[in-house]
């Protein structure tokens, strides 16, 4: 860390009077001493010579891939590796302080009052322990020095002005007396609460449904437009930079790869690597390409399916309304197909999928499976059609056994049905693996010793083991980064093809659902809301839940994003808000 | 998560305690019943004959198959039992654990002369082991990995390797007979003498404070450190607040909570009676009366005694789940 | 002592799903660093060679832990041993024991091996008990669950003195008293081992990785056997770790309540028990199985809490 | 840590345990430095003047003691120490230094009894101006419903002469059920009690010291609750009672030391705590500070560990008081099982016996004496020494050797021994041990065999004649200073009680001895019937019945303001109704 403060705050091409940057990054290297024994204990550059600037009321997002170093900078604008093993080098400057010599006194008082932060999890991010307005106030006196009336009063001015209803009365209530929605809103109010010159935003909207996702993208983008202060945003979505960032700086193992307007950016990237991942992007507004003539033929039938998990308890003297996860669905799925669930989170599709295994057993209506009814079958009958149908999870560290190589793990099915003969396994096993893109050498390793891309493609492995007529994927790319998406879903487009399965395809992600579909259902509150074929349903939605969940995907492309924005605008001032209260 | 309303919850979870004490009741009786010592014989004394042992049983109702006897033992604590003293008849008020066979004492009145000597013991010890524990758990916390919180640690794995009879000796040998600080303990109810009181159960808290502040001061430690480690604790850096504010009102905050429940938990049993220290101090408490009676085969004491400490392991489960739910906002009743 | 072993196997069961696996091989390379560990290892490797070797350094002092010997005591003084430090020489490594003169180090040799034998004995009866009733009450049906969870509070909510005394009273006398002692110490004990089980039998077969057994036609039994069992170890081995210290400490509780092993059979608990009188008159015969008994607990502890630290990934981040 | 002072409360403790009489003054001599009871004595003495000793507050630190204070149920020797307080007996023991406190005097009664009709009739007249503590008379009539209410199921507990002794007292049910009472009790006036045994009792006056002859008041008597708050007719009553813990005694206005000679009441508050461990009772009296200054015990004697502290510290030796109740430990013979139906059997084992290694696991030679008789060695006993077997000091295990051959047993023999698995009493696992090692010696292999956790549990066993195990460590004492209830119930063949309760163990039964023991109560010279026990003594000896072990002796400690403290022969240690405070 050098002493000197920065001469020159501004390099770089020379631009015609360019205001003071507000915030000003030069050289930033970021580096985590290795923990671990002996040969593990290199030390991981994660931000490695990044230097950007921000003018005032300026909206710049950062974005790359998990592992790019975009969150360490976020958190390195505030100073927060103070007090940590993470050496900083290079130089910060916010609103004229030089995070980088600035006292630790200096510093306190510059967070939260001219920088302020929003985190991506906003449950965890907030005291559980403490109301809203409490944390809010807090933070305001802790600047300010104002008295306990004021503070309160400022907490529930700002909670207004981010758009919670009642402000004056939900000032009181504990974090999880909150939507998810809502926190986010409390912690963007808190973040307003000294009327901050810069804001840092790490992955607002990640943890939120599309809908609700949509909303506070707008907030941002209007808070920014009101306040004149100054947006970070880190994400790893285009669609999101595209909604709110007037610059976008692309990042990729801690280095710079591509800064510039996001408009530029987004339409003519130049570095090959912000080509690949803005091409990985799914594109709701693209098109399948067109397959063969879809089949008619009925491989899976579900009429009516209910689940209803029963409030717990023994004793109770009065039942609680059960939990209805899935209220009356109805669906097919055609021999050689790929259907798409689509639903935000809560509307049923994952418990609806596992019923389809036979994970979960149906509180009523009827599953037919190639013909055979399998409703009420005893767990005997039942396994002779198990191996028919089999499934993907959506998180590939959950859903392989710690403790098990990952061959075994993908060999246990067909120990289970009796196979012994440990030659032929372990060649049906290789094979497999090779199939979905790993190596035969890979049967030995456990599966901590691969990336998440791996380990969901030894997830496919598994399920196709037993030569399966039906797999069911639960948000398999969910919690893959987007170029890694891209290829799992290439994988199971090729793997259907070569093996003729048919697919259903469970996702929150309407962009993904319509790269991988012939056909897609909408679930909403445990029942299907519409169904169609997926052209039909992408351009030309009936069902108005349908329309406002399209309506909501982010796009990357900064022209559509606003137009959607004031769009939405309307709508919202005719329907009120919408957002439901989670309990 | 869903809640249950507390009412079903605390319904559902008495209905579950009465099931389980009346199991409990069920296996003391039985095992007293297969003991080889007849109580008949006891209360009867060495120089019966056995017509007079017979006599005796047939007054204490002793004759009577095990199951009617049991049956008895449960009616009298629902609806109270007429017993005869032999002029006249008393009524012994639900709930009534009857008469000790040893000392012919209403067991209820035995109990309620037992329990605040424990009750003493309890509080006073979980007060200590609470304060040194977590004091010392927090201390080790802000100073992880120096000398400080190493010596910590091994202090407190130390003392977790203590029989709690040498422990308490030990003590007792220091602070009594070597230094002469404290006179012998010699339990003096509050009411009496609050001052000696407390000098009475100096040593008995200690002994069960550094027996249980071991645990306290580790489970501290660990909840402190995670708790700094929590996403909002950033946030509060993240928005200027000072350090000390942020250790003192939301990390302290959310790592003691847990440590509510554990207290809750850990305190039922020593309620029940903390049978080593109370022993070798002569507290006439819950654990020494259930070690004489386990003795002489009183058995009204010995199952009034067993139910009661039972009682309080469930309730203290019960008081910590409410706790859990009362102080953790995010908690719901399961 | 048992809410602590049982925090700190809770501890160890929040194993996040990438954890490396921890086979034996690991665990050891993790306590080979850990020097305290290491140091409670030494100590329970020296308790090891002391009980099992008893009958042979007994031989090479030339002593028995059974003969009395009147003329080393003096009897005016209660039976205390004649000479400084509790009589002892070269012909009695530690002395001996008060008012009956035999031969301290043969009794605390041949202690240890009932000490040793009955708290690991018990451990692996409780453990093999606990994890039994858990994995069954996790996996069983709500029914099942509901019985044996009952069975579970049940066995913690009991007065165990009281279930000892009366079981170790009901017992005739011709059973073998330290099978007896880990019979009943697992009766008692089981309970917490049961809990953990249960709860990680629970969170485990949430896992997708169940599921997808299931999927694989995998029976309850073999899921059980295979994805269930081995997450069990780590909290479990963690929890036994701590059990088998505190089991020995009421092995000896039991000795000091008279109700342990039957003369002449030597146990720490007896010598303890008479021991802690003689402070002022035979301060040796007070000291060394003292320093005997908390070295080899506190030696258990420190392994225990190797292990624990070693298998739990929260203290590996760094908090332990 | 084991105590070994007599206790004077029921069931918990041995009945049977309690204090006995021997005519010379101190026996055996002081062990410790500095330690003689006479030493003691006068230095307490000294400043104590009678006429002046009233006030302040005793303390009594016990281990039992406070479990029961119904007068019916208490079993005590001579009416106890604390009992003795509140409850005054026909007779009790006499409270004077010497061989003369193995006596029995008068208490509420004239004197100690009117014998007539070759002493089957027993009469009493009672002192005039008796009051209980709420002003009212005490009558006759009070003490003869007393002595009832001892009947009743609800109420057992006591001694068991009045049981077998009385006219009818086989099949009275008490007087809760059979309210006309017991006719064999009269009581012609308001102070005239008269008593009808059914065979001569030359030793009534000695049970008429036991609290069952206390009076109780028809009006006041709550039954199985009287033992709450007993009715005192004795110098204290009842302030403050928590059974096992705490009992506060205060002064009853209405007691005159006119009408009693014994008790001295110079506390004006006696504080009794129980529950206290025997170490730490020690140590208080020991260290004497604040309120423990003027602290007793009645129940706690000092430990073996704690000896080696009055070594070299005079001043703690000299609070000290050194004596020993009338008490025998023993191994019993079933004799009717074998091989211990075989006399030359029992003989081996009594050669064999290392007495010096039992006398070492229960504290030394300064708690304890080496017996070789059945009968203590206290000549109020009638003491006759013999040693017909003689083992030395630590076994003969040659001659048990030979003689086990000549028994048909050349290559050693293995047995069971039974006993209490508690080192409490004095007679469990620790001397059971001892003789174990000795008897491997002589090839004879001792199966250990614990038997209940008290003496109880243990009685329950070992007096089931049926099931009787062939060999068990026993401990026997006298209800009073006599041959008469020290052999009578162990060598009597009357007394063989089938199906449970006995204390023959022998099963030993002799026409001729049964004779000689009635020839013997007849005698109502104390001295010359005495005499007639120790020969009867010597002459069972000789049949090895039992081999005795040893005798326990008591070291009490007192606090350093207590005085007035001298060793009550008949009690075995200083006597509470008679020190002060002041």
């Amino acid at each position: 860390m050098t002493n000197t403060p920065p001469v020159d705050l501004a390099p770089g091409p020379a631009k015609p009077a360019p205001p003071e940057p507000i915030l000003s990054v030069n050289g930033l290297t970021i580096e985590f001493p290795g923990r671990g024994r002996g040969a593990e204990t290199a030390t991981v550059r994660a931000v490695d010579e990044l230097s950007f600037e921000l003018a005032p009321g300026g909206a710049l997002g950062i974005v790359g891939e998990s592992g790019s170093g975009k969150s360490a900078t976020a958190l390195a604008l505030l100073g927060l590796h103070r007090g940590t093993p993470a050496r900083v080098t290079g130089e910060i400057t916010v609103d004229g302080t030089a995070i980088h010599t600035a006292t630790d006194q200096e510093i306190r008082r510059l967070r939260g009052s001219r920088i302020a932060m929003v985190f991506q999890d906003p449950l965890s991010s907030l005291d559980p322990y403490y109301s809203v307005g409490d944390q809010i106030a807090e933070v305001y006196r802790a600047h300010t020095g104002a008295g306990r009336r004021a503070a309160r009063d400022r907490a529930i001015e700002v909670l207004d002005r981010v758009g919670i209803a009642e402000a004056a009365r939900r000032v009181d209530a504990r974090p999880h007396e909150f939507s998810g929605g809502m926190r986010q809103r409390a912690l963007i109010a808190m973040a307003l609460a000294c009327e901050p010159r810069v804001l840092v935003a790490d992955e607002p909207t990640t943890a939120l449904d599309v809908t609700v996702q949509a909303q506070i993208l707008d907030l941002l983008s209007d808070l920014r437009a009101d306040t004149g202060m100054a947006l970070v945003l880190v994400t790893h979505d285009f669609g999101v930079v595209a909604a709110v960032a007037d610059d976008v700086l692309v990042m990729k193992e801690g280095r710079a790869v591509e800064h510039g307007p996001a408009t530029r950016i987004l339409s003519r990237p130049e570095a090959p690597y912000t080509k690949t991942l803005i091409s990985a992007v799914p594109r709701i507004d693209t098109p399948r390409p067109a397959r063969g003539a879809p089949s008619t033929d009925v491989l899976l039938r579900v009429e009516q399916l209910h689940k209803h998990f029963p409030a717990p308890g023994g004793f109770a003297l009065r039942r609680l309304p059960a939990l209805r996860a899935v209220d009356g669905a109805s669906l097919e799925v055609r021999r050689g197909e790929a259907l798409g669930i689509v639903g935000e989170s809560g509307s049923g599709k994952t418990t609806l999928a596992r019923m389809m295994v036979s994970l979960l057993e149906p509180t009523s209506g009827r599953i037919v499976f190639d013909g055979e009814d399998l409703t009420a079958l005893p767990e005997r009958r039942l396994r002779p059609s198990r191996r028919d149908r089999q499934m993907v999870f959506q998180d590939p560290v959950a859903s392989l056994n710690p403790r098990r190589t990952v061959g075994e793990s993908v060999a246990e099915p067909l120990r289970a049905h009796g196979e012994r003969d440990e030659q032929s396994i372990r060649r049906t096993v290789r094979q497999l693996l090779e199939k979905v893109g790993l190596e035969t050498a890979h049967y030995d390793r456990f599966p901590h010793e691969f990336s998440g891309g791996q380990r969901q493609r030894i997830g496919i492995a598994r399920a196709l083991v037993l030569r399966p007529k039906l797999v069911v994927c639960d948000e398999p790319v969910s919690a893959l980064d987007v170029t890694t998406q891209a290829q799992v879903i290439r994988l199971l487009a090729d793997l259907r093809e070569q093996l003729g399965l048919t697919l259903v395809f469970v996702s929150h992600d309407l962009a993904v659902v319509r790269q991988v579909s012939d056909r897609v259902v909408v679930m909403r509150h445990g029942q299907v809301v519409e169904s169609a074929d997926a052209e039909t349903l992408y351009t030309n939605p009936r069902h108005p839940y349908t329309r406002t969940l399209l309506d909501a995907v982010p796009v990357p492309d900064p022209v559509l994003a606003r137009e959607r924005r004031a769009q939405r605008k309307t709508r919202a001032l005719a329907q009120q808000r919408l957002e439901p209260r989670l309990t | 998560m869903r809640s249950l309303p507390m009412a079903t919850f605390l319904l559902r979870r008495l209905l579950g305690a009465i099931v389980t004490l009346l199991v409990l009741s069920v296996i003391v009786y039985g095992l007293f019943y297969l003991l080889p010592t007849d109580p008949a014989r006891m209360i009867c004394g060495p120089r019966c004959s056995p017509q007079d042992v017979a006599a005796v049983s047939r007054a204490y109702g002793l004759d009577q198959p095990i199951y009617v006897q049991y049956w008895h033992f449960l009616a009298a604590i629902v609806a109270g039992r007429d017993y005869s003293t032999g002029p006249s008849t008393v009524h012994c008020g639900a709930p009534c654990f009857g008469y000790s066979f040893e000392t012919g004492q209403s067991v209820d009145s035995l109990l309620l002369s037992a329990l605040p000597v424990t009750a003493s013991l309890t509080l006073g010890g979980a007060v200590l082991w609470t304060t040194f524990g977590v004091g010392a758990g927090i201390a080790s916390a802000l100073r992880r990995g120096r000398l400080a919180d190493k010596t910590l640690t091994g202090l407190v794995l130390a003392s977790t390797a203590l029989p709690p009879f040498v422990l308490a000796l030990f003590l007792i040998l220091l602070f009594c007979a070597y230094l002469q600080w404290l006179p012998f303990p010699n339990y003096v109810s509050i009411g009496d003498d609050p001052v000696q009181w407390a000098q009475s159960l100096i040593l008995p808290w200690a002994t069960l404070a550094l027996l249980q502040a071991a645990n306290y001061a580790r489970l501290t430690r660990t909840s402190v450190l995670e708790t700094l480690n929590e996403d909002h604790i950033r946030t509060a850096r993240a928005y200027g607040l000072s350090e000390r504010r942020i250790v003192a009102r939301h990390a302290l905050r959310g790592a003691l909570t847990p440590l509510v429940s554990l207290l809750a938990v850990d305190v039922g049993p020593v309620l029940g009676g903390a049978v080593f220290t109370e022993s070798v101090f002569g507290l006439p408490g819950l654990g020494k009366l259930l070690v004489g009676s386990v003795a002489t085969v009183d058995l009204p004491v010995v199952g009034a005694v067993a139910l009661l400490a039972g009682a309080f392991v469930i309730l203290a489960n019960v008081a910590a789940d409410l706790l859990y739910v009362a102080i953790d906002p995010r908690a719901s009743i399961r | 002592m048992s809410t602590t072993a049982l925090t700190a196997a809770a501890e160890a069961s929040q194993e996040p799903a990438s954890a490396a696996p921890t086979g034996p091989r690991a665990l050891w390379r993790t306590l080979r660093r850990d020097r305290a560990a290491m140091a409670g290892l030494v100590v329970v490797a020296a308790l090891v060679l002391l009980a099992l070797g008893a009958p042979l350094w007994t031989a090479i002092e030339g002593q028995n832990p059974y003969a009395y010997h009147d003329n080393l005591l003096n009897s005016a003084l209660g039976g205390a041993p004649l000479g400084s430090f509790g009589g002892i020489g070269g012909a009695h490594w530690l002395g001996v024991e008060p008012q009956t003169g035999r031969d301290l180090f043969a009794r605390i040799a041949y202690g240890a091996q009932v000490s040793l034998a009955v708290s690991i004995g018990a451990t692996l009866l409780q453990v093999l008990l606990g994890v039994g009733v858990g994995l069954a009450a996790g996996l069983g049906g709500r029914f099942a669950d509901a019985l044996l969870g009952r069975a579970i509070d049940l066995a913690i909510a009991f007065p165990y003195l009281i279930f000892g005394i009366a079981l170790l009273a009901v017992v005739p006398a011709s059973f073998p008293r330290p099978v007896l002692l880990v019979v009943v110490m697992a009766v008692l004990g089981w309970g917490g081992t049961a809990r953990i089980s249960r709860a990680q039998t629970l969170s485990l077969r949430t896992r997708d990785y169940v599921a997808a057994a299931r999927l694989g036609g995998s029976s309850t039994a073999r899921i059980a056997r295979r994805e269930i069992l081995p997450g069990l170890a780590a909290p479990v081995i963690t929890y036994a770790a701590l059990l088998l210290p505190a089991n020995m400490v009421l092995e000896a509780g039991f000795s000091f309540l008279g109700i342990g092993v039957r003369p002449p059979t030597s146990s720490w608990g007896q010598i303890l028990s008479t021991a802690t009188t003689w402070y002022y008159a035979d301060p040796t015969y007070v000291i060394v199985p003292c320093i005997v008994l908390f070295a080899s607990v506190f030696g258990f502890v420190l392994l225990g809490e190797g292990v624990r630290k070693a298998l739990d990934p929260r203290a590996a981040n760094g908090s332990g | 840590m084991r105590t070994r002072i007599s206790t004077s409360h029921p069931r918990t403790s041995h009945p049977l345990r309690v204090t006995a009489l021997s005519i010379a003054a101190v026996s055996v001599g002081a062990v410790l430095a500095g330690c003689s009871s006479t030493s003691s004595r006068s230095s307490a003495s000294s400043a104590f003047s009678a006429a002046n000793c009233k006030g302040g507050t005793l303390t009594v630190l016990e281990q039992g003691s406070l479990s029961e204070f119904d007068p019916a149920r208490l079993y005590t020797s001579g009416g106890g120490q604390i009992p003795a307080l509140f409850f005054r007996a026909l007779t009790t023991r006499d409270r004077v230094p010497g061989a003369a406190g193995d006596t029995v005097v008068p208490d509420l009664a004239t004197d100690t009894g009117e014998p007539s009709q070759n002493a089957t009739v027993w009469t009493y007249h009672l002192k005039p101006g008796l009051k209980y503590q709420d002003g009212t008379a005490i009558t006759s009539a009070d003490i003869k419903y007393a002595v009832e209410r001892t009947f009743d199921a609800q109420l057992a507990g006591g001694p068991p002469y009045l049981r077998d002794w009385l006219v009818g007292g086989d099949t009275y049910q008490g007087p809760y059920k059979d309210p006309k009472g017991l006719s064999s009790i009269e009581t012609p006036d308001a102070d005239t009690i008269v008593f009808h045994l059914r065979k001569s009792e030359g030793g009534f006056p000695y049970l008429a010291a036991m609290t069952q002859f206390a009076p109780v008041p028809k009006a006041k008597d709550t039954g199985t609750q009287y033992a709450d708050n007993p009715v005192s007719s004795g110098p204290y009553q009842f302030a403050g009672y928590t059974p096992k813990k705490q009992l506060e005694l205060v002064r009853n206005k209405y007691w005159s030391a006119s009408t009693d000679s014994q008790r001295l009441a110079c506390p004006d508050k006696i504080d009794i705590q129980s529950g206290l461990d025997a170490t730490v009772i020690n140590q208080r009296l020991a260290a004497g500070v604040g309120a423990d200054k003027y602290a007793i015990t009645t129940d706690t004697s000092i430990g073996p560990t704690q000896l080696a502290q009055l070594t070299g510290n005079k001043a703690l030796a000299s609070r000290v008081i050194t004596g020993a109740f009338a008490e025998t430990v023993y191994l019993a013979f079933n004799t009717k099982k074998a091989p211990f139906d075989n006399q030359l059997v029992r003989e081996a084992l009594s050669y064999a016996v290392d007495r010096q290694a039992v006398v070492n696991a229960v504290g030394g030679s300064s708690l304890a004496t080496a017996a070789t008789t059945f009968l203590p060695n206290q000549s109020a006993l009638g003491y006759h020494p013999y040693d017909y077997f003689p083992a030395g000091a630590s076994g003969d295990a040659a001659k048990a050797k030979q003689i086990l051959a000549q028994a048909g047993y050349p290559n050693g023999i293995s047995v069971t021994l039974n006993y209490e698995n508690t080192d409490d009493d004095g007679d469990g696992p620790a001397v059971a041990t001892a003789l174990q090692a000795a008897y491997a010696q002589a090839g004879i292999h001792v199966k250990l065999a614990p038997t209940g956790t008290d003496s109880d549990a243990f009685r329950a066993v070992v007096g089931d004649t049926a099931n009787e195990p062939g060999l068990s460590l026993n401990t026997w004492g006298a209800d009073w200073p006599s041959g008469a209830p020290f052999l009578t119930p162990i060598f009597d063949g009357r007394e063989i009680v089938q199906g449970g309760g006995n204390f023959n163990l022998a099963q030993y039964n002799d026409a001729a001895v049964n004779a000689r023991i009635d020839q013997i109560n007849q005698i109502t010279d104390n001295t010359a019937a005495q005499q007639q026990w120790g020969d009867l003594d010597a002459q069972l000896g000789k049949l090895a019945l039992t081999v005795p072990l040893y005798f326990p002796k008591n070291l009490t400690l007192f606090g350093p303001g207590v005085k007035n403290v001298y060793l009550s022969e008949w009690r075995g240690t200083y006597d509470i109704a008679v020190v002060s405070v002041k």
